[in-house]
């Protein structure tokens, strides 16, 4: 079967996010000043062939810790498939 | 009147970096270069606009983005409909196409890394201000220096670009002869450069303001330069 | 506090003598923000406690010299009213642990160096060092350096124009990250310490990006100690470079130098504010009232020690008389910049720093700066010295030449970098008339006839075998790759790449290459303007080879009398500058072929090279030389072949020699260049070379797509060029 | 009141995307060759401050649209700030 997942890699909070301030510095000028704590990371989606649910999902999370995220400066968090699908 | 130089606007966003070389070229070239303010709302009566390369903003989001809702693009835009030349090099080029001025858009090079290396450009018109004084079929030398220049557009429009001839350089070799390793960035369809239904806005990712100085390189974008200002002093001759 | 847990002051990096002396200074038991201050200016990184006394003896004097070391970077004069700027860095440590971030601020901390000297950065190199890469630990590190300085560099318009790149063992657990920074200012606005007069009044002002909480404890601890025993959690957060507000900052800082509305500017690195307060005033000889509450945070509730030693990227703090202020943040309004007057400076020498209202410090600004703890480190050789036994040169040899030539062509240090410096932005700015892929690369002065000739190199193949003439050869080679040119050597910046200073072993090596320098600088009239010591590059009692790395700055008067390194055209004269011993020890060939490092490095002939180099300069003057290539890695054939492949022409030349064969060919003997000299010249060329006592023997003539040497070896441009392009690409893409 | 939301900014189907080919290349090297589909994009988060959340909402929409996303190469989705303050 194939399970779909999404993994969002974040920057460790504290951590300096120079694209976070750059877009939440243009966006006043856009007209919403009311925005802020803007942070930019990245989203992968991926397609995991497995037997199960768990199998998939145990492996998603070991290629997300291992090739996706860099763990001296980015968390993760996966979404799980049934999200994926919904979601549109 | 008729002796002034056409003046050429290059406008500075924050993170530019390519502006001071494209404002000497555009005085090597002959012509008076113009300063202009990414804040300001005000062209200063230029003949030509250049949008020069860089970083603008740091490209953090995307390319180009931030400064596609730069005040003065307002006026670029406008000066863009009334028939006025503009020119977008690399960072330009993304920014042109953010704000809606070109087709399509630049992503990520294929290989994933910056690429700043000379490439072969085969001319695809003579209708646009860059290209006036070339023909279809000559090849210019001219170096590029990206990270995101893969030109992507969707199917329609790229049936619309190639229906159109909206297509103003695609990377060759020196012969001229598209495809393969002369593609730097696995731009769609060898795409350098584009231009709009007009023709009077024109971008592509090459370095055309690094290419005049025979001491630091190629010197294929002399006839460039050369067109643009043309453009421009016809202009400056039409609107005086 | 419990009998076991450690005392404050050990945790921040600090001995328990150099307690006492906090102690003793104050008359009194330092408060923790005290402490955090002194932990970190005191620190191997910022003081320079074990290093100062061998760098006394550096030689830093000379015609050219406006700004010897002690400030932020050194100045020499180039003509015209101008000076150049330049100084060497290293990011090793932070790039160990995240390449790309680690290298990206490397670039950011020697650009703001050079700025805040009043100069428009207008150059940067990067000599790197890895382990091989055949390990994918290596590679990753490679490629996220490469990634991070590009990255960085790219994006605040300031062209990457050379650099060099080795691999040796040692380097897998430590990379070495150097970058280098060149800039160009009028010379009479130069900013120094002694250039403006501070006022008391005047405020610090501090500008950029806000604080937060990163590398807290890092340059000190982080570059003053090994990597091994931290743990995850001890080790400083890495800091992400912002390099777009490194743009608006180097443009705003020289708008404000050009109004004259400033009367002190310094960068922040190291130790952060502290660091950057204190000497500010110390220069100044005065106080200053530091007021952390007015400090811009990313965080919420930092302590005084965070926002003290907090090492955030992109800001910088100016002296600002109080009548410029309102000018001043116009300025940094107009670039988008944050502004906040943090400081004021006083009279009487005192540090003052309060935070929430309370005072949190109080100590002599000179206590920081000059009054640091300095060690006389013992020093001992090792046991047994290189000698003849292993010698390679006279090491049975029996191969194929041309297999041979193919190995050093291909071989990694050798092979062309052209995937890295490709990934670099060298055009920006236009003034780029030679840039990597040259022996030096040429930077015209922009409106100016004249262009700097810059190389760095380092040699730690030889240094691990003679660390004393491992530094003669980084200098002699810098000087020959200016040379070649023919450009004049001005004088040197370096980077001094060793293992933990506490072994006397390493102290050792560390003298010797100081020795090394300090002979080399003296013969070739290069002095010393400035540098950087970068210390405990090991990892479990091993550490790198001793690698000082030498940034060497050469003017060209007339940059239409460049000189290239490839063969321009056929129907040349080659000919060989300079003599070939026997010396295989310690050479490329050596670890490529033979897979050994051993033996004794070339000799160094100082005055020889003096006098090759003067040579060079003449000729080149007289528009002699149609090209000239220095002879290093892999010899006289590595030199030939790469004349060849640059220009792209062959060649035909007999090698008449009393030595084997592969001897004669691949020796790394020093003070030697091939040239390519046009028909007409030669006995004017020879003339020369002959009046400055430099032997010169003519080996043949330029032409045709083939190489051929004697009957002994023959193949075409065209095979060697693809060995040496496609070496690094096959390497870094082979499997993942 | 503050909403938290996240916007995904992904690749619209068909286009090249040369980072998540290069992240899918490498996996069965890793001993993942069981992963297809990988497309990597932007995550955004981001505070706004509204009087209810059908504002916020209708701001984030906006704000995606005109500049976290380029509509000729991107599709976007926004996740509710109930989403993003229930996932960790
Ligand atoms: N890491 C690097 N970054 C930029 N340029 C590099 C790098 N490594 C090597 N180069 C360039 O490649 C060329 C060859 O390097 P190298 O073999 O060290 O030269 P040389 O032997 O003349 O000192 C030089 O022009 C150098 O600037
Ligand atoms: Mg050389």
């Amino acid at each position: 079967m194939t399970f779909t997942f999404e993994v969002l890699v974040t920057l460790k909070p504290g951590l300096a996010d120079p694209q976070g301030k750059a877009v939440e510095a243009s966006l006043p000028a856009m007209g919403f000043a009311n925005v802020s704590g803007v942070h930019v990371g990245r989203h992968v989606r991926l397609d995991v062939e497995a037997t199960n649910e768990a199998t998939a999902a145990a492996q998603v999370e070991e290629v997300a810790r291992r090739l996706l995220s860099n763990p001296v400066i980015e968390d993760f968090r996966v979404l799980q498939s049934a999200t994926a699908d919904g979601a549109a | 009147m008729t002796d002034a130089p056409p003046r050429v606007g290059v406008i500075t966003f924050p993170g530019s970096l390519d502006d001071r070389d494209a404002l000497r070229a555009v005085e090597t070239m002959g012509g008076e270069g113009v300063g202009l303010w990414h804040a300001d709302h005000d062209l200063r009566g230029v003949d030509a606009v250049v949008l020069p390369g860089g970083f603008s903003y740091g490209d953090y989001l995307r390319c180009g983005a931030i400064a596609g809702h730069a005040p003065i693009l307002d006026d670029v835009k406008a000066f863009a409909r009334g028939g006025g030349p503009v020119l977008g090099i690399c960072n330009g080029f993304q920014i042109l196409c953010e704000a809606g001025l070109l087709p399509g858009a630049l992503i990520r090079n294929a290989s994933l890394r910056f690429v700043c290396r000379d490439v072969f450009l085969r001319v695809e018109t003579s209708q646009t201000p860059v290209t006036s004084e070339l023909v279809p079929g000559e090849v210019v030398e001219i170096p590029v220096k990206h990270g995101e220049g893969q030109y992507v557009a969707t199917p329609e429009q790229v049936r619309m670009i190639e229906g159109e001839g909206l297509v103003v350089f695609r990377y060759a070799n020196s012969r001229g002869e598209v495809g393969g390793a002369a593609n730097p960035n696995g731009s769609l369809a060898d795409i350098a450069g584009v231009r709009n239904g007009a023709g009077n806005v024109v971008g592509l990712m090459p370095h055309p303001e690094h290419a005049v100085d025979p001491d630091v390189g190629p010197t294929g974008g002399q006839p460039l330069f050369a067109s643009l200002l043309a453009t421009a002093l016809e202009r400056a001759g039409a609107t005086a | 506090m419990s009998a076991d847990e450690e005392p404050l002051h050990r945790k921040l990096g600090l001995a328990d003598d150099e307690y006492e002396r906090i102690r003793a200074t104050l008359g009194r038991d330092p408060r923790p923000a005290e402490l955090a201050m002194y932990g970190a200016m005191w620190s191997e990184h910022c003081s320079y406690k074990s290093s100062k006394i061998h760098l006394k003896t550096l030689p830093t004097e000379g015609s050219a010299v406006l700004v010897g070391p002690g400030q932020d970077a050194g100045a020499v004069d180039v003509g015209e009213g101008l000076a150049a700027v330049f100084k060497m860095e290293s990011h090793s440590h932070p790039s160990a642990i995240e390449p790309y971030q680690g290298a990206a601020t490397g670039v950011g901390g020697i650009v703001r160096d050079i700025v805040s000297m009043g100069a428009r950065p207008v150059a940067l190199l990067d000599p790197l060092m890895f382990g091989p890469l055949t390990e994918p630990r290596n590679r990753w590190l490679l490629e996220g350096v490469v990634a991070g300085i590009g990255g960085y560099g790219n994006c605040i318009g300031v062209p990457t124009v050379g650099g060099e790149i080795r691999f040796a063992d040692p380097h897998s657990a430590n990379p070495t990250v150097d970058v280098m920074c060149v800039g160009l200012a009028e010379a009479d606005a130069l900013v120094t310490s002694t250039s403006l007069t501070p006022h008391a009044g005047s405020f610090m002002v501090l500008y950029g990006a806000a604080t937060g909480r990163d590398g807290i404890g890092g340059v000190s601890v982080l570059a003053s100690a090994t990597l091994d025993g931290s743990s995850e959690g001890s080790r400083p957060s890495v800091q992400i470079g912002d390099p777009f507000a490194e743009k608006l900052l180097i443009e705003a800082s020289l708008e404000l130098i050009e109004r004259g509305l400033l009367e002190g500017l310094q960068d922040l690195g190291g130790a952060g504010i502290a660091c950057a307060v204190s000497e500010s005033a110390a220069r100044a000889g005065m106080g200053a009232r530091l007021d952390l509450d007015a400090v811009p945070l990313r965080e919420r509730d930092m302590e005084a020690f965070e926002i003290l030693t907090s090492e955030s990227q992109e800001r910088m703090l100016a002296i600002v008389h109080p009548s410029k202020l309102e000018d001043v943040r116009a300025v940094c309004d107009r670039w988008g910049l944050q502004i906040a007057v943090v400081a004021e400076l006083v009279e009487g020498g005192d540090l003052t720093v309060t935070h929430a209202g309370r005072l949190v410090a109080e100590v002599p600004a000179v206590s920081l700066v000059d009054e640091g703890p300095v060690y006389d480190r013992p020093c001992e050789a090792p046991r047994a010295a290189p000698g003849d036994d292993d010698d390679p040169t006279f090491q049975p040899y029996e191969g194929d030449l041309l297999e041979s030539l193919r190995s050093v062509i291909g071989a990694p240090n050798v092979a062309s970098k052209r995937w890295i410096w490709q990934q670099y932005d060298s055009l920006v700015q236009g003034q780029t008339l030679a840039g990597a892929g040259s022996d030096a690369a040429i930077v015209r002065i922009p409106g100016s006839m004249r262009a700097l000739a810059l190389s760095t190199d380092g040699a730690g193949r030889y240094g691990s075998l003679d660390p004393y003439l491992g530094a003669v050869h980084a200098v002699a080679e810098a000087a020959r790759n200016v040379a070649v040119t023919g450009a004049r050597p001005l004088a040197i910046t370096n980077c001094l790449n060793f293992g933990n200073p506490e072994r006397p072993i390493v102290m050792w090596q560390f003298a010797e290459s100081i020795r090394g320098l300090r002979d080399a600088c003296l013969a070739l009239d290069t002095p010393v303007t400035g540098g950087n010591v970068s210390f405990y590059n090991e990892s479990g009692g091993s550490a790198i080879w001793p690698t000082p790395v030498v940034g060497m700055l050469g003017l060209l008067d007339d940059h239409r009398l460049r000189v290239p390194a490839g063969f321009p055209r056929a129907g040349l004269a080659v000919y060989l500058l300079g003599e070939t011993f026997p010396e295989l020890g310690g050479s490329e060939f050596a670890e490529a072929v033979l897979g050994v490092v051993a033996g004794r490095p070339p000799a160094v002939d100082l005055e020889r090279e003096r006098a090759l180099i003067g040579v060079l300069v003449e000729a080149a003057a007289a528009d002699l030389l149609a090209s000239a290539h220095d002879c290093a890695d892999g010899g006289l054939a590595v030199a030939l072949v790469e004349s060849a492949i640059g220009g792209g022409h062959g060649f035909a030349v007999t090698v008449q020699t009393d030595l084997p064969a592969h001897v004669a060919l691949f020796s790394e003997s020093a003070s030697r260049v091939v040239a390519g000299v046009a028909l007409e010249h030669e006995q004017a060329f020879t003339e020369l070379a002959g009046a400055r006592g430099v032997p010169v023997s003519r080996l043949g003539e330029t032409g045709g797509p083939r190489i051929v040497v004697d009957a002994m070896l023959e193949t075409t441009v065209a095979e060697l060029r693809a060995v040496h392009e496609s070496a690094i690409p096959r390497l870094l893409s082979e499997a993942i």
